[in-house]
């Protein structure tokens, strides 16, 4: 089982979700360059947080053009997981990987802090060793994470139980609290909070690492399957 | 009729020795390139015979000052790499770019020395926030500034300070501080050595902007610096983002010899520190530097401080190689010279020669060296002479300490922290909030933690105690955390060195830095100096910013201010003086700004220090916190807010009760322990003699203080938090 | 050939920026401000091309980059000079 | 009374976030593109003033508020509909 964490340039938190999966859950990881074409060694994509092409003119507008795109559109496609964590939540909905958009926080400041999330469904690869209703206690850093949808998509996402993720005190103005949403497959996510960000005792918060658990039972279980 | 020299910021005198320099005039390029290179910023000139009283060597220093940032040993091949610098006449003009490129220029220091930046602080000062809707713009744009840079470098900005007073209407005070860590045998420095080898530029393009800079952070601020406008530049975090990884990428294929931002005085600068540090001589074709502006000058392409751009010393015939590696970050790297080994810094155009000087003479070596007149200035014996005793006593204490916990300098920063990615390369072990930020650092035990303080309002009664205070306050926040302080930079911001009692000021600051430092056993490694930090109507407090280092040999021991569990048992360290001279609550509450600084015993103080740093590491301590401003009823308090823990506390004393509360005598901590540890605690501290006494008990949610039997203050902790917790939102709306 | 982009938020998108900004106009004074919002204005130098190519390219690039249409509009203007 | 406010950067000062679109332009194949410059788009809602009023008006907003002089230029122009 292998995770690859695609290099944006700009990105920044390439280096912690690598050593979440690899220090932390001993998982095999490797860092995959914006530039690249395919991506069929691995099982679970994650594009990382951080600030591609600068957030110029718009958080994700330009990665999303990156050559690398194509591939994580096909492993996605193949019913694969794919996880954009804050940026790559930003990127994903830019590529209409994902519904919605994000727009400028409400009181139009960065925020970083740690704030308490609602698990608002366990029946995704990405969040199954969560109990449904639970509350974690995730960081959060971004200064445009104000979560944006039509009603019309709004209502489907809901039917379809697409919102995994809902801050307790919404801290950004997000639309219903969104702090997470899925694809209609369940197996492309995209988070404002970085769970990878707290997964280890000494940073004083393990919530985040039954995330990457979860992922890899998951796979584990498909692996099986297969 | 204005003198040639005079346009570009030189004296008579200064113009004749560079006649002596070159043997004959100057033409206008080299005249504008020594007027960069001479002006205050740049060469140092009034300050630099002074900083002789700093000690800057030791086992541990690996760089002292000199180069780009020092550098100090942390064992197991791993070093440490630190260096602050001042940003304030820019962001006072343009608060957001102003603290972002501050924050830019600050951390190419850091990767020219081939470390990986790991963390920033700042300091900050401005007016008075109650007053002025001014301030509240500056204060906004210069912390989404300062935000805006870090935050897309994913660099923690992990800890700083913030304070408020009029004397900083005119003159806000924005330093950055970065810091790195690197392996010994990675350590480059801006040596251009190897004659023959390439000179190349790398980064973003040379434009008109920052034109002067340096010469524009040398002068005092006036309406006509709305004149040099051009003096403020856009930061490009993302460029500054590649072009880092880019040079800590090249650095490890040995292809590079040296390293070199280009800062203050852009080209001329790099050029000749680099020459002049290396074989001596370098030549440099102006029209192979990328310009983004057509119709550039050659004076205009040396002088330009365009920000994000590097020199790269490359190694004759691997130029290629180097090109590779920076196209692959997007970039573009471009030879634009060579290093000679004829002494000069030579500049053409082509094949025209514009300029041909000894590269030392430019550089601080060769630059003008001044002694200052200075005099001690009459409020000094004045001011002292205040006895606090004068001031009434409050009646209210509830009402004193709820007053001074919500003030805008003794309130939560939360504000403002939580704006900075504190958390971003998950190594942040203790984040802002507590005395010091503490790092772990990736693949081994070890930890860093840092900080960076100064009063200045008692560098203002009295620089030389102040600023020794100043030292001797960051080594305390450090032992708080558990480490051993190693290392200084400083950031000593001040008013015109040309006034007699200014330059006064400055003297007596930097001998009080060094007493403190030798003291302690902390060497000055780097820092920087911004004068003029004065308007036409007043001058700021001397504000000489201690940015520090220290040491964690086993992170799993660090340990932070707060109260931890009820039940605990809390002790005062040190010995509490009538000494409200200048403190917080005298200016807070009674609006004065006298009296004798608190004393300073250097015995005692290492006594306590090295007594802390034992026992948080031997586990006794489950918090530490040293006593500053706002005295022991506010630190007991901080050291609640936290986990809203209370406290009971029952103290003696003959002193007045508004002393006993706020008094800010110094070498004092406030520490707790579990009640099993207490015997055990109290034996090691009667065996190294240490003064204590036993306040009392953490418990459920009352923050109760009793002197002599009486009760004084009794609060809710979570309305204190709240209180304290919003004040800087209520300031700033 | 020259160009300019006017990109504006979608009138049902909340304007945070929008709204601090007409705060801090009433606060100095100008209390007759009914409504601020705030776009993005790109210039665009588009080199030697025709008038017909700036139209299909301008709308291609805003379509693509320039704007978000999930929350935004776009206008655009050439500079027939 | 309608009026469009544009705040650009001044031409001597360097533009990161043109310039990186510039490049993504690029990218995408616009290879035409010469330069990018990108601003502020700032539509405000006037009230019930009158044009002479609004001019008067946004000049000084313009250098108040609205843009740092400092650094960047602006223009506006008034709705007269
Ligand atoms: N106050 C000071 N104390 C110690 N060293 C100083 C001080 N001011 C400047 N220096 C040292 O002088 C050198 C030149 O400083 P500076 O011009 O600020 O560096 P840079 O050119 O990298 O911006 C640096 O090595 C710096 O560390
Ligand atoms: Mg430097």
């Amino acid at each position: 089982m292998k995770f690859g964490v695609i290099v944006f340039p700009g990105s920044n938190c390439d280096i912690d979700c690598c050593h979440a999966v690899k220090d932390v859950l001993g998982r095999e990881v490797e860092y995959v360059w914006h530039d690249a074409e395919e991506l069929d060694d691995f099982d679970c994509i994650i594009l990382p947080g951080g600030f591609s092409y600068g957030d110029y003119l718009r958080c994700g507008a330009v990665a999303r053009f990156s050559r690398i795109m194509e591939a994580v559109r096909a492993h996605a496609a193949g019913g694969k997981p794919v996880i954009g964590i804050c940026n790559g939540f930003q990127i994903l909905t830019e590529a209409g990987l994902l519904p919605g958009a994000l727009v400028r926080n409400k009181n139009l400041k960065f925020i970083c802090d740690t704030v308490p999330l609602r698990v608002e469904a366990n029946d995704t690869p990405f969040t199954g060793l969560y109990e449904k209703g639970e509350i974690i206690n995730i960081p959060i850093a971004h200064g445009e994470g104000n979560y944006v949808v039509d009603e019309a998509t709004l209502k489907k996402m809901k039917e379809k139980g697409q919102i995994i993720f809902t801050y307790v005190d919404n801290p950004n103005g997000s639309m219903e609290n969104i702090a997470g949403v899925c694809n209609e497959e369940k197996n492309v996510l995209g988070m404002m909070p970085h769970p990878e960000r707290a997964c280890e005792e000494i940073l004083g918060n393990t919530d985040g690492r039954r995330l990457f658990e979860s992922i890899i039972s998951a796979l584990e279980g498909r692996l099986k399957d297969e | 009729m204005n003198k040639p020299y005079e346009a570009v910021g030189l004296t008579e005198k200064e113009y004749e020795k560079i006649i002596e320099y070159l043997g004959r005039e100057p033409n206008e390029t080299e005249l504008s390139m020594y007027g960069v290179m001479w002006s205050e910023h740049c060469s140092y000139k009034h300050s630099r015979a002074l900083f002789r009283h700093f000690p800057t060597s030791g086992k541990r220093v690996l760089q002292g000052p000199g180069e780009n940032a020092g550098i100090i040993d942390i064992g197991d091949n791993l070093a440490l790499v630190m260096k602050i610098e001042s940003h304030n006449h820019p962001s006072a003009i343009e608060p957001y770019q102003g603290a972002a490129t501050g924050v830019g220029g600050i951390i190419r220091d850091i990767f020219a020395m081939g470390a990986r930046p790991v963390a920033l602080l700042n300091s900050l000062r401005f007016g008075d926030i109650e007053k002025s809707e001014r301030v509240k713009y500056l204060i906004d744009g210069v912390v989404a500034g300062i935000a805006g840079y870090g935050n897309c470098m994913g660099i923690p900005t992990a800890a700083g300070e913030t304070y408020f007073n009029s004397c900083y209407d005119g003159n806000p005070l924005v330093n950055a501080m970065c810091v790195g860590i690197i392996e010994h045998d990675k350590i480059h420095r801006g040596n251009a050595s190897g004659v023959g080898n390439s000179v190349m530029y790398v980064g973003a393009a040379t434009g008109r902007d920052g034109m002067g800079g340096a010469s524009f952070a040398s002068v005092e601020l006036t309406g006509e610096s709305e004149e040099k406008k051009s003096a403020v530049q856009v930061g490009d975090p993302f460029m500054e983002k590649l072009l880092m990884e880019a040079c800590l990428e090249l650095l490890v294929t040995g292809s590079i010899v040296g390293l070199q931002d280009l800062g203050a005085a852009g080209l001329t600068s790099a050029c000749c520190e680099t020459a002049a540090r290396g074989e001596g001589g370098m030549e440099i074709d102006v029209l192979k530097v990328p310009r983004r502006e057509k119709g550039m000058l050659p004076v205009e392409v040396m002088i330009s401080e365009s920000q994000e751009r590097m020199l790269l010393i490359v190694e004759k015939g691997r130029e290629d190689e180097v090109k590779k590696t920076v196209e692959k970050w997007g970039l573009h790297a471009v030879t634009i010279g060579r290093v000679t080994d004829k002494g000069r810094l030579t500049v053409k155009e082509g094949d025209k020669t514009v300029a041909d000087v000894p590269a030392y003479s430019l550089d601080s070596s060769g630059a003008p060296e001044y002694y200052r007149e200075y005099e001690e200035p009459a409020y000094y014996q004045e001011l002292k002479k205040f006895r606090p005793e004068t001031a009434e006593e409050p009646k209210d204490y509830n009402k004193t300490m709820m007053e001074l916990l919500t003030s805008p300098n003794l309130c939560s920063k939360e504000w403002i922290y939580k704006q900075y990615d504190h958390m971003v390369r998950t190594c942040t072990v203790v984040k802002p909030g507590s005395d010091a930020a503490v790092l772990r650092i990736r693949g081994s035990k070890k930890g860093i933690a840092l900080t960076v303080d100064c009063n200045s309002r008692y560098c203002f009664l009295d620089p030389r105690a102040g600023s020794a205070i100043a030292v001797t306050e960051a080594a305390r926040n450090l032992v708080c955390s558990g480490a051993r302080p190693l290392a200084v930079t400083d950031g000593l911001n001040f008013g015109s060195p040309e006034k007699p009692d200014r330059f006064w000021q400055f003297r007596e600051a930097v001998i009080g830095i060094g007493e403190a430092c030798r003291e302690l056993n902390t060497p000055v490694i780097s820092g920087n100096v911004s004068f003029y930090n004065e308007t036409a109507t007043q001058a700021i407090y001397p504000t000489p910013v201690i940015g520090m280092a220290g040491l964690i040999e086993d992170i799993d021991k660090c340990c932070t201010m707060h109260f931890k569990d009820e039940g605990d048992i809390v002790i005062l360290l040190g010995k509490t003086e009538n000494e409200l001279g200048g403190s917080e609550y005298l200016c807070r509450i009674h609006g004065i700004e006298k009296g004798a600084v608190p004393r300073l015993n250097f015995g005692l103080e290492k006594k306590l220090q090295a007594f802390i740093l034992s026992a948080v590491n031997k586990g006794f301590l489950k918090s530490a916190h040293d006593v500053s401003d706002g005295g022991l009823a506010i630190a007991l308090a901080e050291c609640c807010m936290e986990k809203e823990l209370g406290i009971k506390a029952e103290l003696k004393s003959q002193l007045r009760t508004d002393a006993v509360l706020f008094s800010e005598s110094q070498s004092r901590f406030v520490v707790s322990c579990s009640y099993e540890t207490l015997a055990e605690l109290r034996q090691f501290m009667a065996k190294l003699e240490i003064p204590y006494e036993i306040l009392g008990r953490v418990t459920g949610d009352e923050f109760r203080l009793d002197i002599n039997n009486k009760n004084i203050v009794a609060l809710k902790v979570r309305e204190m938090k709240e209180a304290w917790r919003g004040a800087f939102k209520c300031l700033m709306t | 050939m020259k160009a300019r982009v006017y990109v504006t938020l979608r009138k049902s998108i909340a304007d945070p920026q929008g709204n601090a900004i007409k705060n801090a106009l009433g606060k100095l004074g100008y209390t007759n401000v009914e409504e601020v919002r705030i776009g993005k204005l790109i210039e665009l130098d588009l080199g030697d091309i025709t008038g017909d190519e700036a139209d299909r390219q301008l709308v291609k690039m805003c379509e693509g980059l320039l704007a978000n249409t999930v929350i935004e509009e776009f206008e655009y203007e050439i500079d027939q000079r």
